[in-house]
Parts: structure tokens; C-alpha cells; sequence
């Protein structure tokens, strides 16, 4: 399958929209664009394939499945993977394994993409400063609401349009050659990446005896087969349950705590 | 009681609650980060507050170009909380700059925390591994329930949020927060996070040994005649934590962390002991 | 198969007896041979297939499973269901399903036999009342215990004999009517009406939280298959392991409280 | 102390407990309710203790004949406390009419909640559902089982009950209802009882899509596409919350419940929504 | 399969060296070798098929799977039942169902050479007592180390050398003899065993409450299928959980406690 | 303070651990039981503390004569201390016999309890159900998997109980064992401990009916149709409890129990109750 000029455009829109920032309802819209679930099946459809984009953005998100974007630099770049690691996957025509092993060096790709943008920006902040010297609001709002978003679709969509047009061909040979053994690798590297995602979200809510409940999970997911749903609903009711009992015992010591206090008044 | 002069209409907050839900990171950038966010999500408001009063609306918006980073539906009860004390400050109220600042700074770390372990950690990949499942099968649906999730969750809790924070004000904030009711939700969302990511471990993280042993005249496979036999998906387990070891204990950035998983990939994909 | 006349007085006999109150160990032999699934097996034997009667008496049961009738009115009468709406499914020939359909609106006529009979029973109240007054306790005894029971068995057999005798025609007719997507609906709603006795049962033992021991009893069940023995057993341990965490927690405030009144005596 | 006139026998306690247990309902009226139970129980006793004082064994009737209703096996408690107490007074003890008939109306009701919840909510469920996983693949034996386990258990704690109260008297009693102990055991009850429903839910409401979706091409089964990958059984579950909150939070009664779910049905199963 | 004089006397051997006390690192490398799970693969290889060792090990073992011996006398010898109880049964090619009945009253023989080397062994005591009293260490030495480990050898190698070596022509023939409901009784037994093992267990670690969780072990297993392991894990992280929250709740107590002493000293 | 003449190095705490740990059962007997294991543990000690000084070098040799049993991995705790004591002696410390056996004898007996339920009540357990699982295959692995289990947890711990004996001395032991981390690890090993006992019962205990029962024309099981829809594996848990209670609460010897056990089967077994 080749890709068009018009569809490589179109790609590169889905990317750009999906970049944290943009004019959608920020962080709720774009970083529902940005999930390569979503992506891919917009670019399935932009490719004429809904079905084989699902199928493939599915397979592509399980790296990024756990990835929390908290503040600062980013590892990786689940947007580039799902966009145009679902374009090129299907213009090769691979199985959804081996699409995972390439969107996961495009996702890496990514964060060049981030750094310039948020590097670009800082001129931005200071011409509002320079706006709100002069009491100006019309033009603060213009530097932030216009500006930075034609330098980010300039950085996002031109790259990613480029990549389809061109990479397809390329990629698709790269596939050829790495049959067998390589792709194989390729696919047990994809395998152990979902393990960065969720070690990072782990470190971002670890408390001391945090693993335990991880293990909890595990345990009860690898060895009753249960989905990530009902486990969710278990885990939060017993956690529910569990901090209230926790929570009761220490109404206790603050009880105790204040009638001390008040003792302390007294005498 | 002093009357008040200039009151801000609901429509003045939900304008401003829609832009920074909207607009919020529209100029993220490494310098100030959602600084600009705060203060055009409140454009309207200096020419409501002091009208005509040139000086005034030049200092206002000078304040709200500080450093500011939060979890942008979360954070909005600081959002709201400021717009309440910029409006009594505009009707007499001694808040000086300093003071609507450090509860921006001192707010803003706490409740980025909060946000990403209830979204980030938690809701959002439980609404992955749903719309996961339903399109892994090449279901065009899954997409869309997982919007719908997130949506449907987030957004509510963003104006709540927001409204909120300009109801209570600060008092009311910082008793909200420091409250047992609020470390409890943290700390059984935490538990439910840990428990939901052991759950994505055992579904997503996938590393299986295909070496064979003989001893003597049989052949054992490794992967289902002894590791299986000790713990299932111990491997994939041991894994996992071998990278939040290298990320939390040694400290090692993620994208190093990465590399080495690629390499371990690489050496063991390679000579078969993984494959 | 047709309800001979003998066959239609002893099912109106049985359920004459599973009405709260007959002379037998009250609420304890009357609520068993109440339920549908006892019934069915008794009415099945009395039609000769008692194997019949047992799987027909099963399918009644479900939507009274949850069934729970606490003092004042019921909200309609499983012993009913379990007895015609056996006999007149067994005669009919239906399926267990069907047989569901059909015994619950017959459930709900049952309920009108209870207004009476809880009505007319007052007469006798008021004749007790005066026996009392004449400390007359023979008379007291012959009123509590004999008179109510014939006004019973007359309210209750009789209905049932004749609606078995008479009904069996009819119901096969309509069985035959309403094949189809009619019979699906009504089997649609014999689906829904468990809802009832479980959510008044969970009215019954409503307290803050206790939805939650709800859900995860579902999800247990729902996802781990099991059934509701194991799933008793499981819940009746947690459940005393938890309060019992919660008596230890309270205890110390009944202890901090009391010390803390010793102070006060002290002082 | 006053030296004892009259006692009752082991046996007079005894058949008293086995007429309360054959004959409490006897004459269940919406007026009085199990009030002449209550006497009926009793009717051996004004004689033995009151003998030959016709005047004493009228007030004895009149006494009893009170409105009463509480749960018949756990209340048994009630009764043979009320028998201790016409035991003592018979004996001199100044207990007048209202002190028995206080403790027989303030108890009647949280030990009818206790039972119903123990009996009822509880273990009857539990039985039915045995009972029908025998039965169900048409054998005989299923009926006999529940009806074991039910006498099994039930006539042991009635027997307990009746003569725990006639051992223990009016202030024993008391100290049970009102210690920890009891709480708790109500409390995990509650609780189990609740997870037994749960999994009633599970296993015995019925609700299944029949829908098919077409997006493009391909065909999406609402029920099993969908649905089941958000949460299996979610419908039954969604209908018997929904029934929980008209009878609970709306207050109706459950016959309008009952109309609203067959409505429901009615609807669902004749438009193949559900089927 | 017959057995030789050299194979007989090294089972022999390894009988004696998994005796409690045997000059390895004692009970660690004793009560490992005593197993029939190893002694059973040990005795195979001796015997020239270590594969139907470890099948038949494997069964022998579980009679013991819970055995524990804590100081006094134990109630049977699991060491001699792995040992010349695998032997036996590989000489007469039984079936592990079969093995597992022949190995039990095997092994209530060896509790004789218990109480014979625990008695015997008293002399050596007394021995170094003298050796004590005399400030000799050489002595006491050599009474701890060597005699004693002279006599467990004899004790125990002898008669397992002289049971393999005779016993296996008559286990042949009473197995054969045994054929049919006899053999099936004997297997019904060796079911029944393992319940001693665990109700010694289960009476070593009692306290009040122990039951509940015992049962709750139980029905996961039966009812979940899960096996040992995972139970393990997750009893493991709930025990931790829910003694820590017992804990906290004492805490409090002594927390209580002494802040009330603090208060007494002040006044 | 007085200065120190004699100091055991650290290759003497070594060698006594060794010996220990591999003697301490040597010459194991009904009289005094691990008696001269702890002796010839430190067999090597009182020429260095009393380099020759014959009398206390007997002393000495007298004093760890009398009896002692304890769990060798765990107690070794105990021995560590003695060491420890034994050089403060010798240094002039005031320590007489009675405060070392007082010691000895104080303490085994709960450490034997605690290092037994750990170990052989869960630790072995556990280790022995992983390594039948891989052998009943036929897989000879399933011994070594069990025995490097045993040592690589039992070893260490043993070293680091003796060492931790030696440095911290009379007092820390005592801190030690009587904090509420040391109560709370023995409850959660317990109850760890009997929840993985209810699975081996229903794992290995094996008790099921072949009766069938005729009810009219039909046959029914009684293990599949009646006690398997009561409760999966009910005979085997009956049977436990059976011996249990029998061990426990009527004090029965095992052998008895055993007894009964066998006659139980042989009944069950012959008649074809079970089978
Ligand atoms: O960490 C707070 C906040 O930082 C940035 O704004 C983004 O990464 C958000 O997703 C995140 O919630
Ligand atoms: O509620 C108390 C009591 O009321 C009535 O007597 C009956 O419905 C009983 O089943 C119930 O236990
Ligand atoms: O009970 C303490 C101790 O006693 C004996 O020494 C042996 O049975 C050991 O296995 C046990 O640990």
C-alpha cells in the first residue's frame, strides 16, 4: 500500500492535533488524539482501512499503555508512534507484533520534536511579558493562543506528512531484510518496553508497601486471568475499605491527640 | 462590612473555566511552563475587575505571568481559588501579590500530584486496556469508548474542580486539602493504581524463555516445565521490577532505562533464551 | 397432561400449607414448603413426574430467590407461584423458562388470598380479646389456633384446586398463543424480576458502604464464575475479619473515652 | 429474700417454646399481628402460676394480648425473657403490666431486623441456591437439602434463643443488644449478606443485547463487543441498582417497582433490545 | 526389577544421611535429603531410572507434605518411606497411587530407629559430661561428632541395605496378592494421610481465629484452582497488610498508654 | 572501664556458626537433646578466653552441658548471644552460670516455636508443593528446585540470626522478641501460613465418594450431584478438621490420630463409601 500526498497531509494534521497544547479542550482532547488506540484508527481511515488502523493502534499502544506525562521531558513520543508508526506498519503490511517493534523508535523520535517546541515557545512567554508591560491583552492572547500553534503544526505536521510520503517505501524494504530472527527480536524488545511505562507510573504513586498491592495485582491477574476492569473494581473497593480502616485508626490518634491538648489547657 | 463594587457574573467564570480548559497548555513551554495559560484563561476578567483603571489591568496581568504547572482539571480549584481572590482583592481586600503567588507555587506541586496518580496512574490505562480489548479484535468502537471514558470523567471533574475552587476560596481549599478525607481518597487511589499496573504487567509486559534443558535422555522446556512451575509470568514480573529498581533506586533517567531494556531485549531476542 | 380433580385438592392442599402461619413449626415448615422449589418437587410427585416437577419448581424459584418477607404486606406470594404455577407449567408442558413467565403473575394474585385472610383474622383477634375477658383460655387457644386455620385452608385450597382443575385448558391455549417473540418477552422479564428481592433484601440490610460489599460479590461471581457457596463462605470470613478490625479500633476510644472520664473523677 | 412460691418446670418452659414455634402465626391479622401467638404460647402457664386465681389469670390474657411482631426464632429471646418476668412477678417482683409490655414493643424491632437480616437475608438465599444447583438438572434431592439446612439451622437458634432469654432475664438481654459483640455480628451479616446478593445478581438476573451495530462493512454484537469488554453482567447489574433506587431513594412500593421492571421487559423483549 | 547388594547398601546410605543430625549442614541438609521428593530421584538414580524415581518420589511425598517435627517424638519417618519405599515400589513397578499406600507403613517402621538412636545416643552424653569434668575437649569432640554418627549409620543403613535387598521379591507378591477393591482401600488411605501432616501443622501455629483463614486458603484453592504458590504470595501480602493494621490499632493502645502514665507523673 | 584482655575474632564467631550449623544435631538424644551441639559449636572458644587456665576452661565445658532444644536456624540467635556473654565473662564481666542458662533455657522454647511455624510450617510447605508439581511429571529437576529453595532462604537467615545474636548481645535480643515488629511477623506468618495449609488440604487431601444414590427411577452420585453442589471438597476439609480437633482439643497422640485415620479409610475404602 502506497500513501498519497494528500493522506501523508492528513496524517501529519492527526499528529499535530494530538501534540499536548493544542486548541482542543488541552490535555483531555489532544492526549486522546495522541493514544496510537485512537491515532491508528484515524489513520486507518484516512488509508481507506478503519479495521486494520484499530488493530494495529491497538497493538502499537501496548508500550505506551501505562505512560504518565508529568511536567517535564518526556521518554518517548506515543503520538509519532501511533501516527506514523500506524501509516508506515500499514503500508509495509505487517503483523501487528512486528508494528509495535517499529513505532517504538519512532516514539523515541518524538521527543526531538517536543524539545523544539517547547524550546521555541520560551520566545513566546517573553513577547506576553512584553504585552502585559503595555497592559495589552489582545496581544498576550495572540502570542499565546496563535502563535505557538502555527510554529507546532509547522514542527509536527511538515515531519510526519515527509515521513509517510517517503518512509513507506523504505520501511517496507527495512521489513524485508529483518525477517526471521531479527524481527523476532525486534518483537521480544516490544514485549519488555510496557515495563518502562508502568515502572514509571509505579515510581510517580510509590508509598512504602506500595508493591505489595502491584503484586497483589499480578498475582491475581496472571493466575485467575482476570482483565484490568474487574481487578480496577476490586482493587478500589478493598483500597476504599482498607485506608478506611486506616483512616479510623487515626481519627483515633488525633482524638486522642486534641483531648491531650485540651488537658494541657486545663492543668 | 464594606459593600461591594465589582462582582464577577457565573458566565465571567465559566468563560474562564472553558478557556484554561481549552487553552491551558496552548503555549507550554520550558520557561514558565502554563504561565500564559493562567493569564489568558482570564482575559476577560481585568477590564471586569477594574474597568477602565489601565494601571490596575497592566498589573494584573503582569502577576499572573509567573511560573505555574499543575494537572490542568485538578489544578483548575487553584484557578478558581485565584479568580475569588482577585475579585476581593479588586473590591478591598488586602491580597497582595505575593500572597495570590504563593498559593499558585504552594498549590500547584501538591495537586499536579494528586491529578496525575488519579488520571494518569489510574483512570487512563483502565480506559486503555478496555478499549484495548474491545479493538484489539479490529473493533473501530474501542477508539471510542475509551474517549468516551475519559471524557465523561475528566471533564466533570475539571468544572467541578474549577467551581470549586472559586466557591470555597482559599480557606476552604486548604481545609479541603489537608483534610483525612483527601489523604485517604490519595492514598486508596495510590493502592488501586499499584494493583491496576500489577494487572497491565500481567497482561502487557511479555517475556517467555523458549530454552530447552536436557538432562540425561529428557528435555525440559524452561519456560513451562520449571519457571511456570515457581511463578507464572515471574519473568515479565522480575522485569518490571527491575526497571522501577533502576528509575527509583538508581535514580537512571528513563530514556537510559529504555536503552537498557532494548539491549536486554536485543542479547536475549538474539540468542533465543527469550523469543 | 390433565389435572385430575383428587390431584388439583391435594396441590391445593399443599398450598394451603406453605402459608405462613399453618400449624406446622410456623415460618419455618410454612416458608419451606412455600418456595417454589419444594412445591414444584410435591406438586411434581402428586402429577407423577416428580423429576419434572423438581426442574419446573427450580426455574419458579428464581425470581424469588431473594425473597423476603418482613411484617407488613408482601409484595406477591411465591407460594402461589410455586404450587399453580407448577402445576398449570407441568400441564402445559412448557419449558422451565416459560414456566418462569408464567408463575409471575400468578405470584401477584397470590397476593390478594394474604389480604384476606390477614383481614378476616382480625375477627378473631377481637373474639380472643373477649375470651380474655373471661379468662376463658379454652376459648382463646380454639380461636388462635382452629378457626383461623379453616378460614385459611378455605381461602386458600380452593382457588388452587379450581384454578388447577379448570386453568390447565386455558393456560395451554394461550402458551400456544403467545409463541414466538411473545414468549421471549415474557421471558425477558422472568430475566429481570430476581431485581426485586434482591434490591428490597438490600434495602432491608442497607448501611453506609454496604453497596460495595455488594459490587464485589458480583464481580467475584461474575468473573470468577463462582457460585454462591464458596462466595458466602469467603464473604462471611472477610466480613468478620473487617468488623472485628473495626471493634478493635472502636474499642480504644470506648477505652480512651473511659480513662479519660477516670481522669476527670481524678481531678 | 422472699422465698420462692411457685416455678415453672423445665417442661413448662419447653412446651411453651414448642407452641410459640408451631403456632406463632397461627392467627397473623393486620391488626394485632402475632398477638394472640403470644398468648397461645403461653396458655398453660396463668394456671400454674396463678392457681385457682381466676382474677390473676384474666389480667395474665389481658395482658398478653398486645400487639407483637418480631422475627419468630431470634425473638424468641423476647418471649421466654417475658416468661422469667411473669415467673418473678407471680412471685412478688413488682413488675407491673407496662414493664412487660415496654420490653416486648422496644425489643419486638431491632430483633426482627436482626433475624430478618440473619434468616432471611442471609442464609435463605445461601440455601435457595444450593438448593437450585441441585435441583435444576431435575434431581428430587434439592428440595430436601434446603429444607435440611434450613431446619438444621434455624430450630437450634430458636431453641437457643427462647431459652437464653428465660435463663438470662430482662437485664441479660439487655447486655447482649447493646454489647459489641452483637453489633458486630449484625455488622458482617450485613456484609455478607450483601456479597451473597451480589453474586445472586451474577447468577440468577438476566439481561442480554441482542443489538447488532454496523459501522461500515463490518457487524458489532452490542452485548459481546461491547458490552461484556466494558464489564461482564453490567446490565443486571445496572437494572437491579436502578431497582435498589426507586425503592430506596424514591420510596415505592414494590409492586410499582415490580410494573416498572416489567414495563421494561415489555419494551426491551418486544423491541429485541433485549432477548 | 531386582535390586543388588552395592544398590541396596547406597540407598542405605542415603537413608543414614538424611537422619536429623548427619554431619551436614544439620536439619538443612538432613531434612532436604529426608525428603522422598529428593530422596526419591536419589534412590532412582541408584537404581538406573531417576525419572520414575522423581514420579514416585514425587507421590510419596505428599503423606508428608505438611509434616513437621518439632522437638519430641515424631509420629512417622518420611525419610525411611522415600527411601526404601521408592525402592520397594520401583522393584515392583506399582503404580505412584499404589506406591503412596506402601510407602506409609513404611514409614511408621522408622520411628523404631528414631527411639533407638535417641536413646542410644544418651550414653554419649554422659560420655561427654566426664570428658567435661576431666577438661578434656578432644573428648568431648569425639563423642559428639563420631560415635554417635557410628551408630546412626548401623541403625539406620543396615536394615534399609537388608529391606532392599530382601523385601523387594516379597513386595512383589503381596502387591500382587493386593489387586483389585484391596489395592483401591490402600489407596483411599494414603488420600486420607496428608490431613495428618497438616492438622500438626495447623495445632503448631494455632491461635484463636487461625480456622477462618485456613478455610479461606482452602476454598480459593478448590474453587479458584489455584495452586500452592500463588496462595502463598497472596496470603503472604494480606497477612502482612492486615497484621499491620492490627498493629496500628495497638499502637494506639500503648500510645494511650503511655501518654497516660506521662500524665500521672505531672501531677 | 576496665580494658579488654581477650576478644574472639571474627573467624572464632564464624567457626562456631559452622560448627553449629552443622553438628547441632550430631549426637541428638532424649536426655538433654542438642546439649553437646552447643558445646562442641564453640569447642574452640575457651582456650582463646581462658588461654590456659584448665579450671575455667571446664568450667566452661560443664556450663553448656545442660539441655537445650531449640529450632538450629532461628535459635541460632540464642547461641550468637551466649558467645557474646561468654567473652564479657571472660573479660570480667559479672555473668554467672545461672544468667547464662537462664538465658538458654528462657528463650528456646519461643524461638522454637517461631522459627518452626516459619519454617517448617511455611516455608517447606510452600517449597515442597513447587518442587512436586515439576516432578510428578517426571521431571528430575523438581528435587534440586525444592532443596535450593530450602538453603538459599534457610542459610542466610541461619547466619544472620547467629551473627545477629553475637553483636547485639543479651539486651537487643530481648528488644528484639519483644517489640511489636517480632509479635507482628509471627501473626502474619501464621496466618500465612495456615491459608496455604487450606490449599494443601485441598490439593493433596483426597477423600470422594463413589456412592450412588437411587431415588425412584434415577440414579444420582452423591459426590457430584449432592456434596459437590454443599461445598467443593467438603469430605477432605471434614477429614482435616476431624484430625485436628482430635490432635487438638481431645489431646490425642499423632500416632492414634493416624490410627483412626487408617481405619477410617480401610472402612470407606472396603465398603466403597469412598474409593
Ligand atoms: O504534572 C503536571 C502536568 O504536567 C504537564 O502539564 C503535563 O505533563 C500534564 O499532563 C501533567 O498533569
Ligand atoms: O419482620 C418480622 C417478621 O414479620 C412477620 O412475622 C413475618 O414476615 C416474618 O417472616 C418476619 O420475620
Ligand atoms: O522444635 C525445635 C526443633 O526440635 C528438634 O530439634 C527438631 O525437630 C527441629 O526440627 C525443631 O526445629
Amino acid at each position: 500500500m502506497s500513501i498519497s500526498i494528500i493522506q501523508a497531509i492528513l496524517i501529519g494534521l492527526v499528529y499535530y492535533l494530538g501534540i499536548n497544547g493544542t486548541p482542543w479542550t488541552t490535555l483531555l482532547g489532544s492526549t486522546i488524539l495522541q493514544k496510537p488506540l485512537v491515532a491508528g484508527v484515524i489513520v486507518g481511515f484516512i488509508l481507506g482501512d478503519p479495521v486494520q488502523g484499530a488493530i494495529i493502534g491497538a497493538a502499537i499502544q501496548l508500550p505506551f499503555i501505562a505512560y504518565i506525562s508529568a511536567g517535564g521531558a518526556p521518554p518517548t513520543d506515543p503520538g509519532l508512534a501511533g501516527t506514523l508508526g500506524t501509516a508506515l506498519a500499514m503500508a509495509a503490511g505487517v503483523k501487528p507484533e512486528a508494528a509495535i517493534a517499529m513505532a517504538v523508535p519512532i516514539g523515541l523520535l518524538g521527543t526531538i520534536i517536543w524539545v523544539l517546541h517547547m524550546t521555541i515557545d520560551v520566545f513566546f512567554v517573553h513577547a506576553i511579558d512584553r504585552a502585559a508591560d503595555e497592559g495589552n491583552m489582545k496581544k498576550a492572547v495572540f502570542y499565546h493562543v496563535a502563535m505557538p500553534q502555527i510554529v507546532t503544526l509547522l514542527l509536527g505536521a511538515i515531519p510526519v506528512a515527509l515521513g509517510c510520503y517517503f518512509g513507506s517505501g523504505v520501511v517496507t524494504n527495512i521489513i524485508e531484510l529483518l525477517q526471521g530472527r531479527p524481527l523476532q527480536t525486534l518483537e521480544v524488545i516490544g514485549g519488555l518496553l510496557p515495563a518502562i511505562g508502568i515502572a514509571m507510573n509505579l515510581r510517580a504513586i510509590s508509598k512504602p508497601g506500595i508493591l505489595m498491592w502491584y503484586v497483589l495485582g499480578f498475582i491475581l491477574a496472571v493466575y485467575l486471568g482476570l482483565q484490568t476492569m474487574p481487578i480496577a473494581i476490586i482493587a478500589g473497593i478493598v483500597a476504599y475499605l482498607y485506608t478506611d480502616l486506616i483512616a479510623k485508626t487515626e481519627e483515633k490518634t488525633v482524638a486522642l491527640d486534641s483531648s491531650e491538648d485540651l488537658d494541657d489547657d486545663f492543668i | 462590612m464594606e459593600e461591594q463594587r465589582v462582582k464577577l457574573s457565573k458566565k465571567d467564570v465559566l468563560r474562564a473555566f472553558w478557556k484554561w480548559t481549552f487553552f491551558s497548555h496552548s503555549n507550554y513551554n520550558y520557561e514558565r511552563l502554563q504561565a500564559s495559560g493562567v493569564l489568558q484563561s482570564m482575559s476577560h476578567i481585568p477590564e471586569k475587575l477594574y474597568p477602565g483603571d489601565k494601571e490596575e489591568q497592566k498589573k494584573f496581568m503582569q502577576r499572573h505571568m509567573s511560573f505555574y504547572n499543575t494537572e490542568p482539571h485538578f489544578g483548575g480549584i487553584i484557578n478558581g481559588m485565584v479568580l475569588a481572590m482577585e475579585e476581593e482583592r479588586a473590591n478591598g481586600a488586602s491580597i497582595d501579590d505575593d500572597a495570590i503567588n504563593s498559593i499558585k507555587t504552594g498549590l500547584m506541586g501538591p495537586i499536579a500530584g494528586i491529578g496525575d496518580t488519579l488520571w494518569q496512574g489510574t483512570l487512563q490505562p483502565i480506559a486503555l486496556a478496555v478499549g484495548i480489548s474491545i479493538a484489539a479484535g479490529g473493533n473501530v468502537i474501542g477508539a471510542l469508548v475509551f474517549a468516551l471514558i475519559m471524557i465523561g470523567v475528566m471533564l466533570p471533574i475539571g468544572y467541578f474542580m474549577y467551581m470549586k475552587g472559586y466557591t470555597t476560596g482559599k480557606t476552604g481549599v486548604e481545609a479541603i486539602l489537608s483534610g483525612g478525607k483527601m489523604k485517604q481518597i490519595i492514598q486508596a487511589a495510590s493502592i488501586m493504581g499499584a494493583t491496576v499496573l500489577g494487572s497491565l504487567t500481567a497482561n502487557y509486559v511479555t517475556a517467555k524463555s523458549t530454552m530447552n534443558i536436557s538432562v540425561g535422555s529428557s528435555t525440559l522446556a524452561l519456560q513451562t516445565d520449571i519457571l511456570d512451575k515457581l511463578l507464572l509470568g515471574g519473568v515479565p514480573l522480575g522485569i518490571t521490577l527491575l526497571t522501577l529498581y533502576l528509575l527509583k533506586n538508581k535514580k537512571m533517567k528513563s530514556t537510559t532505562v529504555m536503552l537498557i531494556l532494548v539491549i536486554i531485549g536485543l542479547i536475549c531476542g538474539a540468542t533465543g533464551i527469550l523469543g
